[in-house]
């Protein structure tokens, strides 16, 4: 595999000519925030929490779409995308119904941790407090829509690593809700295998496993990339 | 002409209340009633969700004691599952609940009421607060606080955090504790003792010097209620309900929580947040009882530990009558309260089973409705639940400690104002004898604005002077 | 959907024969598009509800669509819905308890050049008046 | 087919026609008010007058004067009826022969029209878009036979890149540009897609496009095909368009009949398909990486871009997007050449553009003017002001990506770079007129709860930030709002443009951004200093 | 020395913040030393005063009440620090925003579940009235600080107090739940 150089945040850095600025950054140890991002899964540059500066492009470009170039100048940390990365986490928390101190995720998500990253000390807009539901019919599972951020993590997770699409996004807009085949509750949902891989790559504490307590609910969403390369490696 | 002095907020309680006072044209005091001002749904809003985060979100009802509705909270949760917990979870959340006594009532003793008890009702209000109290008697302040962080720091080694620690769960508790925590524990145990008794002298002296606030702080007959064990004896978590009446006649014993709807009915009034729970059989608002420290001692015939049965049986002897109705006595009550609880805990952080590992049982949805009790410091505490066969939560009451001494507070609050006050002098230390009065409650109203029941209601029709003219009952 | 070769891509194209067929989209013809496309119900399901088009309840017997485009909007199309609500008590996008008449809105008619323009039941009125618009509307809900 | 037979069609088709010929519109703008009605009465009037050796009836596209329809069209005498009612039929007719006619009579020299300049919609309103026939009798399939006889592909893109032409959905790409970036793009298959969701409110130059003129987008579609390597085209057409839809499947039946779309087009080998594809009611199906999922029968969900669709396009295959009206200018450039349409329009903007004309103007409809018309020639001359006389405000271009130019600025000429310096854009072409009484808050408003309803919803910043923007102008309109809050609308609207995952969350800011810029003081005016919140009733 | 004038406030809550304050324990002693109480909880001042150094906020802003004293308390003083994530966020307050309108939350609390001859808390003057919409403090006031948590911690509080003391600028972000 050829090799590029490219800079990020001025720093020269080598990367394989196939992968994405967001690899080439960890790689080098340099973090860019990521939610809809996660190893082993499609890229659906959703959340734009990645957005980088990328000399001579007007226009931002998510890291974990765009692939390196040779001799491209990077920049993941300036004011502007401080603020933008900062304003997105604030919607989202804006959007649904985060209440971090009662839920299972607390201390083990990624929203909150990325409130923290971001410096976000509160929420600019208005809550928008949707009516949302809590569908526990599944016997090992949970989902709680108020926690939903919509990353599509679990869509992608049943459709590309267990191969089976349970998951699914209905509606558009602000009105978008995760369903579970036809829009039945899950315990319902005849297609689901119960392998809990939607689980392992939720951010949040959306989907949990039933019975988790508040701060209980704790995951390890690399496991997908293991699985995904150990399939990989015996096929 | 008559006049209405109101009293807001109150300060030094737990919560969002103020007072009315109403007199009449040559002054003297007609009613008083005692406003909570706060609401905030809980029964409403945890309606859908799944009743294993309940302990969790309803431990937000109140950051006081937020260990009671978490332990009755998992234990509706323990009989919604029909499990029973191992037996080092139960020893776990009864020393929990200790820690919350102690804390507690610590707090009620030295922070709130203890700048009246002594700096004095008259004493320069800028300073009647704790920050006053240390400036004036450090050591003994210092002795309060410390105290309380002990309490504090039992619920902190247990749960992982002092408020709201997420750590009872329906079936049992999250984690132990070491070895190495409880020896430090006992360490501490001797200086908490030290400080108890020391504030017990203290405020016997008060008492000796208290008998105008004997006779008016809440002098009257009521029923009382709490929680007993099999064999009659003091009890703060489990147990079964006992509702013994002024002169110490046992009108119910051994009533299992899930049957309150029995004993306690409520009503509501427009004048205020806080519903009126009263006792059944004597209906709405005749059946005015109390709950609390000095319920559960008039209740219980001893207390079972050697140092709070002797105080017990002082109080007693003190007030020159087995059942005690001066809500004076709650301060006493909480001291020897604190008392037990400090002997309890000696006795638990050396039982074996704490070591236990088994801490947890699981099981699927097996009842469909259950009702879990703790006794909050302040009182018998009721968490009664509904869930659908999936475990989501389709009804939700909760009879919380202080709504049910509100009759008794509002008696108070018009007993204290007809004694002190008579209109030609208003002045702020009178008022502020009002609120004394309530804060030997120790009112949690954070708590106290989410009972619901399917309980009678009291319509006042009041007429164009205020007056009430006709009152209802259904 | 033979004449699509069961092909997934044919999945909208089916959707809009069957909406067109039986008005609405249930669930078991969803279920039955899902089966005979190969297609995850998840997916169809998701399709139907990402598009405007297609509807999971059964529209009224008459419908009456205001458009809401910018040329209608700035020629007073919010009023004449406005005027339509009130005189059906019905709320955009909801359909009458007997089932007689839905009262729908639409983003954009193309029919910018007549407006503010108006559809009943498949007919585009130009230049709808709230007044005549009103007595159309009344006529749709009396009939027997 | 062969070029003779085209030639002979079109002959036939010349020598059948009658001495009269009356053209009756049949767009939807004129159904709407009663054509088809008028268009039956009109032939039984011939009947009955007994003129039916002498005059036909044709059923054409639009004229553009939509505002005055149903229109009818007396051709070679020029003479234009409008607000025709079918009851006028017999004296339309008796008028032939001057008898006594009190329709109302429109001017061939009115400025709507004389100022006018028709490439792309040079057969709206002339022929029958239901018959082949009279396409190709007016030209139609010339240029395509032309290319592929007489040109290489290379030659034909070169050509249109030398035209100048640019989008005309809104971006304004090159398209001799895109499309050599198709045609050199590596792929077993290539696909051609010509995008009709025309869904921006107020607009629907695309709609009568395809109802006036189908076989000119056809044409077009199959000229680009030979030019970039493709062999199927798809037409995605709104579902909001059941005429368009109608008369395009019976022109690609027709086109297949006579072997103008399939296998060996003009004894060449070169094949090309055209299916059609209707929309389902997503504005987002505009943006060509979620029209290409629509086709592909999914959510019509954007994805980042790049790779764009001319490398990674349907099913992953180099695929070229165009819209109705940029391949309308096709088979026009390759029958008179590049030159002739460069010389057409401004240095940077070649050519025409259609603009649908509506709102607060006296003459409402479709225009198409060479690039480079001031706004104010528009909408004063063309549109003849406001009905009432109310002073013009602005015009609103581009719909919910566009933005609103005040009167001040109607002297900048109409031109890709133009609009956008003054905050605007081309657009597919909505020009909506707004004077006086319009109210610039609720006119922002009312695109952000557009933009807000029409967010695909798969990116944050467009699919929350759209509710929050729709709610503070929700806010500012009601007179709740403080200049905290319009603060925090103008970073969202910084936020949305810079983050979104497509061109509808990046250009939904445009209305409130110009209406910012041009009419502040109408947000200002609206402000209070304390923040006031609703109680709730007792 | 010139003591602090600090003011702690609590609205819409559990108290939660001010129990985590006074988990400061012996620290408060030495806090006493250099600030002056002078409205809270738990001392007996009734009317927020002027000239108010630091306000320590607890609690969202849910009745009618509460709208009137954050007024207050903003303009009289000089910094206002939202203190836990009811303040900040609205939190575990906040949770019957979704349910809708306040009225008929009250009306299916105080009348569905039981008799519906019951009667709603009403009063006027006395029982304030509820907003529709729980929200933090800073949708109404403009507020320096926002110190998150549930509650937050002890050291936390006072570490920023220690830094607002020494004139530095406190960590503050994150820390939600």
């Amino acid at each position: 595999m050829a090799a590029r150089t490219l800079t990020i945040n001025g720093t020269l850095i080598s990367a394989r000519s196939n992968e994405t600025v967001l690899e080439a950054a960890r790689e080098a140890g340099i973090s860019i925030p990521t939610l809809c991002h996660l190893d082993g899964l499609s890229e659906v540059g959703a959340c734009r929490l990645c957005l980088v500066e990328i000399a001579g492009s007007a226009k931002l470009q998510p890291a974990c779409h765009t692939t390196v170039t040779e001799g491209m100048e990077v920049q993941t940390d300036t004011p502007r995308l401080k603020a933008h990365r900062r304003a997105i986490v604030e919607l989202l928390f804006a959007e649904r119904n985060h209440i971090c101190a009662v839920c299972v995720a607390s201390g083990h998500c990624e929203l909150q941790q990325l409130a923290v990253e971001v410096g976000m000390s509160h929420v600019r807009y208005e809550y928008l407090s949707p009516d949302c539901s809590v569908d526990i019919s599944h016997a090992r599972f949970g989902i709680d829509h108020n926690r939903c951020v919509l990353c599509t993590r679990c869509v992608r997770a049943c459709d590309e690593v267990e191969g089976v699409h349970t998951w699914d996004i209905a509606g558009r807009g602000t009105n978008a809700r995760l369903i579970t085949d036809l829009n039945v509750p899950w315990g319902e949902a005849t297609s689901c295998t119960s392998c809990g891989k939607c689980l392992l790559a939720c951010p949040t504490g959306a989907i949990f496993s039933r019975g988790s307590t508040v701060a209980e609910l704790e995951r390890d969403a690399s496991r997908i990339a293991t699985i995904v390369a150990a399939r990989n490696e015996r096929w | 002409m008559t006049q209405t002095i109101v009293i807001d907020p109150v300060t030094r309680i737990e919560g969002h209340a103020k007072i009315s006072i109403y007199l009449d044209n040559d002054g003297s005091v007609r009613d008083a009633q005692f406003h909570v001002t706060e609401f905030r749904g809980f029964e409403r809003f945890c309606i859908g969700r799944p009743f294993w985060e309940m302990p969790a979100i309803t431990a937000r009802i109140c950051g006081i004691c937020p260990i009671s509705h978490i332990l009755a909270s998992a234990k509706a949760g323990d009989a919604l599952l029909a499990v029973e917990i191992p037996p080092a979870a139960d020893k776990l959340r009864r020393l929990m609940n200790l820690g919350q006594i102690i804390q507690s009532h610590a707090l009620s003793f030295f922070h709130l009421s203890g700048p009246d008890l002594f700096l004095g009702y008259e004493s320069d209000p800028a300073k009647r607060n704790i920050f006053g109290l240390i400036a004036a008697e450090p050591d003994f302040a210092r002795g309060g606080i410390r105290l309380r962080q002990f309490g504090q720091e039992i619920i902190e080694a247990l749960g992982g955090r002092k408020i709201h620690p997420a750590w009872a769960v329906p079936g049992g508790v999250r984690s132990g504790i070491s070895a190495e925590v409880r020896a430090a524990f006992r360490q501490r145990l001797p200086e908490a003792m030290d400080v108890t008794r020391k504030a017990m002298a203290r405020f016997k002296t008060v008492l000796d010097a208290s008998d105008e606030e004997v006779r008016s702080y809440g002098f009257f007959p009521s029923l009382f209620a709490g929680m007993v064990t099999p064999e009659g004896n003091w009890e703060h978590h489990g147990g079964k309900l006992r509702v013994r009446d002024a002169e110490g006649q046992i009108l119910a014993d051994q009533v299992k929580a899930d049957a309150y709807q029995q004993l306690f009915g409520e009503a509501s009034e427009a004048w205020s947040y806080l519903k009126f729970p009263y006792y059944q059989p004597l209906g709405y608002p005749d059946g005015i009882y109390r709950v609390g420290p000095l319920a559960r001692l008039n209740v219980c015939d001893q207390v079972g530990t050697p140092l709070a049965d002797a105080e017990l049986t002082e109080m007693r002897q003190r007030a020159g009558h087995r059942m005690v109705t001066a809500s004076f006595y709650y301060h006493y009550a909480r001291l020897i309260e604190i008392l037990a609880a400090l002997e309890l805990v000696t006795q638990l952080l050396d039982d074996p089973d704490l070591g236990s590992s088994v801490l947890r049982a699981d099981a699927g949805v097996n009842h469909l409705e259950a009702v879990g009790c703790s006794e909050a410091p302040r009182g018998s505490l009721f968490h009664h639940y509904q869930v659908d066969k999936n475990g989501l939560i389709t009804y939700l009451n909760l009879i919380i400690a202080t709504g049910q001494n509100n009759l008794a507070m509002n008696q108070t609050v018009a007993q204290i104002a007809r004694h002190y006050l008579r209109g030609d002098r208003l002045e702020e230390g009178l008022l502020n004898r009002v609120e004394a009065g309530i804060r030997a409650y120790d009112p949690c109203l954070s708590c106290s604005t989410h009972a619901v029941g399917q309980a009678a209601f009291a319509i006042s029709l009041i007429g164009p002077d205020g007056r009430v003219v006709d009152h209802a009952v259904r | 959907m033979k004449r699509h070769q069961y092909r997934a891509d044919a999945l909208i194209e089916v959707l809009h024969k069957a909406q067109e067929l039986y008005g609405h989209l249930t669930e078991d013809r969803l279920l039955a598009i899902a089966h005979s496309l190969h297609l995850p119900p998840s997916r169809v399901y998701g399709v139907a509800t990402f598009y405007h088009f297609f509807s999971l309840t059964p529209q009224g017997e008459h419908s009456c669509t205001v458009c809401l485009g910018t040329a209608c909007y700035v020629k007073g199309a919010m009023e004449l819905l406005a005027t339509l609500e009130t005189e059906s008590g019905l709320r955009a996008g909801s359909t009458s308890a007997d089932g007689k008449l839905s009262l729908l809105t639409a983003r954009c008619l193309g029919a910018c050049g007549i407006a503010p323009a108006v559809i009943v039941d498949g007919n585009v009125a130009g230049h709808a008046d709230p007044e005549v618009m009103r007595a159309r509307v009344r006529a749709l809900l009396d009939e027997d | 087919m062969e070029f003779q037979d085209l030639q002979i069609m079109a002959e036939q088709e010349r020598s059948r026609r009658k001495a009269i010929r009356i053209h009756c519109c049949t767009s939807s703008g004129c159904q709407a008010s009663g054509a088809l009605e008028l268009f039956h009465q009109l032939q039984a009037a011939v009947e009955a007058a007994g003129q039916s050796e002498r005059v036909d009836i044709v059923g054409v596209g639009c004229m553009g004067f939509c505002g005055q329809g149903p229109m009818v069209s007396v051709e070679a005498d020029g003479v234009l009826f409008e607000h025709v009612r079918p009851e006028q039929a017999p004296e339309i007719i008796a008028s032939l022969d001057g008898g006594p006619c009190n329709v109302k009579q429109g001017d061939h020299a009115h400025p709507f029209f004389a100022r006018q300049l028709h490439i792309v919609r040079r057969n709206g309103g002339v022929i029958d878009p239901e018959r082949i026939e009279e396409y190709i009798a007016v030209g139609g399939y010339q240029a395509l036979y032309h290319v592929l006889h007489e040109m290489s592909p290379a030659e034909v893109i070169d050509a249109i890149t030398r035209s100048g032409l640019r989008g005309r959905g809104g971006a304004g790409y090159p398209t001799g540009l895109k499309w050599a970036t198709v045609a050199k793009s590596p792929g077993e298959r290539k696909f051609v897609i010509c995008n009709g969701d025309e869904g921006d409110p107020g607009a629907f130059m695309d709609r009568s496009i395809l109802e006036s003129d189908p076989h000119l987008i056809l044409e077009g579609m199959s000229i680009a095909a030979y030019a970039v390597g493709a062999d199927q085209g798809y037409l995605y057409v709104r579902g909001e368009y059941p005429l368009a839809i109608a008369r395009l499947q019976k022109a690609i039946a027709q086109a297949r009949k006579h072997d103008l779309l399939g296998s060996q087009i003009f004894d060449t080998s070169f094949n090309f398909r055209v299916d059609i594809r209707v929309g389902a009611g997503a504005f987002v199906c505009g943006e060509e990486t979620a029209l290409i999922a629509s086709i592909e029968g999914r959510r019509g969900q954007p994805r980042p871009r790049p790779p764009y669709p001319a490398e990674h396009g349907l099913w992953g295959y180099p695929t070229l997007i165009n819209n109705v009206e940029t391949f309308g200018n096709i088979a026009p450039i390759i029958t008179n050449g590049a030159d002739w349409y460069a010389g057409i329009g401004t240095e940077r903007s070649k050519g025409t553009k259609v603009f649908a004309l509506t709102g607060k103007v006296r003459n409402t409809g479709l225009i198409e003017v060479p690039m480079g018309m001031t706004i104010r020639e528009i909408v004063e001359e063309l549109g003849g002001g406001t009905p009432d006389g109310t002073p013009v405000k602005g015009v609103q271009t581009g719909g919910p990506s566009g933005g609103c130019i005040p009167e001040a600025l109607f002297d900048t000429p109409v031109d890709y770079e133009s609009l956008a310096e003054v905050g605007s854009i081309m657009g597919s072409g909505g020009m909506v007129v707004m004077d006086a009484t319009t109210n610039m808050v609720e006119i922002a408003r009312f695109y952000m709860e557009f933009c807000m309803d029409e967010s695909c919803g798969k990116c944050v910043p467009c699919r929350t930030g759209t509710v929050q923007m729709y709610r503070l102008l929700s806010k500012i309109s009601a007179g709740q709002a403080t200049a905290a809050d319009l603060a925090t609308l103008e970073q969202l609207c910084h936020l949305l443009r810079e983050t979104s995952l497509c061109g509808l969350g990046q250009s939904a800011p445009n209305p409130v951004q110009s209406t910012l810029r041009y009419f502040r003081e109408e947000y200002e005016r609206l402000l209070r200093k304390r923040v006031t919140i609703n109680l709730t009733s007792r | 020395m010139n003591r602090l004038k600090l003011a702690t406030v609590w609205l819409g809550g559990c108290s939660g913040c001010h129990m985590s304050l006074l988990d400061l324990d012996e620290w408060l002693i030495d806090l006493a030393a250099h600030v002056e109480l002078v409205y809270s909880p738990i001392a007996d001042q009734k009317t927020f005063p002027e000239g108010v150094d630091l306000a320590l906020v607890e609690g969202a802003i849910a009745n009618e009440e509460h709208l009137e004293l954050i007024q207050d308390v903003r303009e009289r003083s000089r910094m206002v620090i939202a203190l836990g994530d009811c303040a900040v966020t609205g939190n575990v307050t906040a949770l019957r925003n979704p349910l809708g309108e306040a009225r008929s939350i009250l009306q299916q609390v105080y009348i569905e579940h039981g008799d519906p001859r019951g009667i709603l808390p009403s009063t006027p003057g006395i029982v304030p009235i509820l907003l529709d919409q729980v929200v933090p403090i800073h949708m109404i006031i403009p507020v320096d600080l926002f110190l998150a948590g549930c509650p937050p911690s002890g050291p936390r509080i006072r570490a920023v107090l220690e830094a607002l003391l020494a004139g530095t600028p406190p960590e503050l972000a994150g820390g939600f739940g």
